[in-house]
């Protein structure tokens, strides 16, 4: 395992420590584990706040401040925070207007968050949920655990958190939370594993000349394992189970964002926005916003997803709103 | 009779298991998860057994409690609250108690396993823990009901669980991450009920002279 | 070769595409290959471009807009642009006030900037050129290249950017460039080789336990080979050198720059970015200014490089100007 | 007598040896520079030999100034400007002619040389291309004056070449990439060396017969 850390065990807390000294203008690192908005709580505002097994930076702890998160919990690597720290950030961020929990659709996340939300709610904080599941690489059903929570989580994060700095009540953002959810959708691949610090080796083996499409950004198994092909076809891989399942339809404005997991180059995430764009325009899509580079990452990781948001005007409007926060930032 | 003593041999001797099959139930979260259970389970157990020796008096039900919510506050993940509300849920039938007749355990195994039910929502078949649990508390059940001693059917329990984990191999999981797989999830363990084996196989050894 | 990418000769031209999609209000590319600010020339404001081999992004390309480059040149993978590029960026930006080549230290681009130097000025043009050679992996001397142009580059082109932008002469320009590369060092290491497209295969070959420490941003081999260490003595490893050099002394103030070199998740970066704090706070060296994530990149490298500029209040006033392109934006 | 016709079978050859060794002149340059030198080539080649079927007159002058702009417009890198003026320095002293004598010839390489030296300030010993071009120079004239017939003689520039390509090897390089590794350039043969080796070589195929 070739990684830039200490001891594996040692590898959130440190990096927290880094994250925490290079954007005190943003943010505050709490015990237990939990990244606050530098002047949270605000009296008045919707607290919003996600969280999720650490390895996905910037996601969530690099979107905490203006215009966006309140809060992050951050748990271990690849695994689900402890409800501790979404009561302790519930608590950290309520400036008296409730919390929305926006949660990723994963067993563990869900449990975690809704124990914690109950007992946010014995100590008298109204505490909303809602959970993100975006990947159509995952079929969707009753009877499992439904679709995983992926990028979509970023533009939920930007767009919900512009509404709450702008004023809107729990209900509201809420409301507008699960709007973002009935509209987007995503699926990644990968070329290469990623290797969780404590387990010391590649999640899965994979060939020289293979790829996996449809992956988790866990590193969990996807749709299909398959012959490496060229950047072109990879994004129609991708491409085509998006727009078909919302589905997406000719006139649809769009957020179209490649993501990177992060072992891939920017380089190659521009050629896969280039071929995104043709096939998009082939269909009469209109790419109205972009977003490319890594958000959502899965440790060293090479691979990447695509995530579209249809927007509407509300939408493009909350996503233009100022932010300022250690992974996206504009508008200030 | 199982004394307060025994628990504690129980829960050290399950956390002694989990540390040693650390990277093999990684390993098997690798394959349809996403490869950190054994870690997951291992951070929980350290911590609990850590708080043991904090513990005063010898009341089963708040040691166990104690257990769930280490667990719940320290794991995480799916195993986390899954575990927790194990330990937490068998727990609340013991509160006050020093020791435990096979039958109060037995009862205490079931209400455990309500907790796991209630927050995991999961059913029989749907490749979890619980497949290793069932069997394990109808073994269980059964020997209370038949006056099996303690140790004797704490091996009934483990046998029981094997089996229960052993056919997770060839179900499709329908709850947790490794339901993402769909299809591809038959052919593999699941680690939550090779842990959950671990944990039944633990008392039998513990207490195999009981 | 594990690529996003269609034929290998054609990487540059479509992530130049994929990025003027992207990137439509801030910059254009235009025929030869450059890549100009979208409203360049601006009549009076001198121009400011720089160029290099691709590979590297977001730098240059990412840097084109408001407060930082008016126009970048991107070579071939690796491989300096030539004259002809160079030549046609200097006439698009040029507002009459001159243009200010920023040239990294490299046979080839310094070659091929001159040749295009002398081409505008024999077409009227006012050209100065300031060469960064900031690397001190490399041993400097008179008699041989010198040293690599690197992580300072970045920090130079959005500092006299926004001199650029405020109205600043040829001349003023010209010697704050001068005076970023007097005060600024660097330093890299890798954990694994990168590859070029058009190779196909590693540019060096690495063992499993091995890392390379002073690593060049072209997978240049470095100081030494060794045995893989941890982030904080490879961060030690990269900073001592770094710190003695110019040398950074007690009380100065500096920026600190942790840059991923394409292939490093951000995570191990903030560990990294942690460690150098604890080093600089030891010697009584205070950050005051910080930027950590991948702006000068080595393709698909593991790795990462440490900059670091001594800062005076006309440094710090010019880096929080605002900027807004691809890679850097802030302030608007 | 070197013919118009000559000179472009001598393009034509060395383009074909670059292609034939792209891989093994980037693999030289991955040792101790950055694995483009063969790509690089390659390209500006590959269009320079596009070019030369559009060059109405038979001015060897001219043709070898369009190669050389050809490399400096389509290599980059370090070698395009080296390989360009070094191209561009022949061209200059033969521009209007049709023919060339063995001495017009070496008088024209030693003037591409002189374009090396000034864009690329390197002095003998810093280990670059200038270790083959310089004793292939020497070859030349010493064949020029000695009235050696054209094939013999780029046969001995070739071997010349050669030997000062091979030398390369133990020598630590002090322009270019390769002297960013000091001591470490020692030991590796120089990339830019190899294929202005390549040049010399392809001139005494292409000419054999002359
Ligand atoms: N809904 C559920 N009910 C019961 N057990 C579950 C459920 N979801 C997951 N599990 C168990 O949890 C195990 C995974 O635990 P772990 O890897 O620690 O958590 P995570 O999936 O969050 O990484 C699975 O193997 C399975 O046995
Ligand atoms: N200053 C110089 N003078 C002469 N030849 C040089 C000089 N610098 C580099 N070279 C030659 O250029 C070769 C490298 O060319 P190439 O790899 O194409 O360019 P780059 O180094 O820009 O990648 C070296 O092997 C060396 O022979
Ligand atoms: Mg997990
Ligand atoms: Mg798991
Ligand atoms: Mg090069
Ligand atoms: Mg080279």
């Amino acid at each position: 395992m070739k990684k830039l850390i200490n001891a594996p065990e040692d590898v959130v807390d440190e990096a927290l420590a880094g994250m925490a000294a290079a954007h005190a203008d943003l943010i505050r690192v709490e015990a237990p584990n939990i990244v606050v908005r530098r002047n949270a709580p605000r009296p008045g505002k919707v607290g919003i706040i996600s969280g999720g097994g650490s390895g996905h930076e910037p996601m969530h702890g690099g979107f905490v401040g203006m215009g966006m998160l309140d809060a992050a919990c951050p748990g271990a690597v690849f695994t689900s925070p402890v409800p501790d720290q979404m009561l302790a950030a519930t608590k950290a961020v309520d400036g008296g207007a409730g919390v929305l929990h926006i949660v990723k659709n994963y067993t563990g996340d869900i449990m975690n968050f809704e124990m914690a939300a109950e007992m946010a709610r014995a100590e008298g904080i109204d505490v909303s949920a809602i959970v993100i599941a975006d990947d159509v690489a995952v079929k969707d059903s009753l009877w499992t655990a439904g679709r995983r929570g992926v990028g979509g989580t970023v533009l939920a994060e930007k767009i919900v958190g512009a509404a709450a700095e702008a004023g809107a009540d729990l209900a509201t953002v809420t409301a507008l939370c699960q709007k973002v959810q009935d509209n987007v959708r995503s699926m990644g691949m990968a070329l290469t594993s990623c290797t969780v610090p404590q387990a010391g080796k590649p999640t899965f083996e994979i060939g020289d000349d293979e790829m996996e499409i449809g992956v988790g950004i866990h590193g969990e198994p996807g749709r299909t394992r398959m012959k490496l092909a060229s950047a072109d076809e990879i994004t129609d891989m991708l491409a085509t189970p998006i727009l078909d399942d919302l589905p997406f339809e000719r006139g649809d404005k769009v957020l179209a964002f490649v993501n990177g997991m992060g072992g891939t180059p920017l380089i190659e995430l521009y050629i896969v926005y280039n071929a995104l764009k043709k096939i998009l325009d082939g269909r009469g899509v209109v790419i109205a916003r972009n977003l490319v580079g890594d958000y959502i990452t899965s440790l060293d990781m090479a691979g990447f997803s695509i995530t579209l948001l249809r927007l509407d005007d509300e939408f493009t409007r909350l996503w233009d709103a100022p932010v300022h926060t250690p992974g996206l930032r504009w508008g200030v | 009779m199982i004394a307060y003593e025994d628990i504690l041999t129980w829960i050290r001797t399950f956390a002694e298991t989990v540390a040693a099959e650390r990277t093999y139930l990684t390993e098997l979260d690798s394959a349809i998860g996403d490869a950190d259970h054994g870690i997951n389970m291992d951070r929980g157990m350290h911590a609990v057994v850590g708080k043991l020796d904090g513990i005063a008096t010898p009341d089963i039900g708040s040691c166990l409690k104690t257990a769930g919510s280490t667990l719940v506050s320290t794991v995480g993940g799916a195993s986390g609250p899954l575990y927790g509300m194990f330990f937490m849920g068998m727990g609340g039938t013991a509160v006050g108690k020093e020791t435990l007749t096979l039958q109060e355990f037995a009862t205490a195994f079931a209400a455990g396993i309500g907790g796991v039910e209630r927050i995991g929502k999961a059913q029989p078949g749907d490749k979890t823990m619980l497949e290793a649990l069932l069997p394990a508390r109808d073994a269980l059940q059964a020997a209370a009901e038949q006056a099996v001693a303690v140790g004797p059917a704490l091996q009934l329990a483990a046998t029981a669980a094997e089996a229960g984990m052993l056919e997770t191999v060839p179900l499709v999981a329908r709850k947790g991450r490794a339901s993402y797989l769909g299809e591809r999830s038959a052919g593999h363990q699941d680690p939550g009920a090779t842990s959950s084996f671990y944990l039944v196989r633990s008392a039998a050894t513990a207490w195999s002279g009981l």
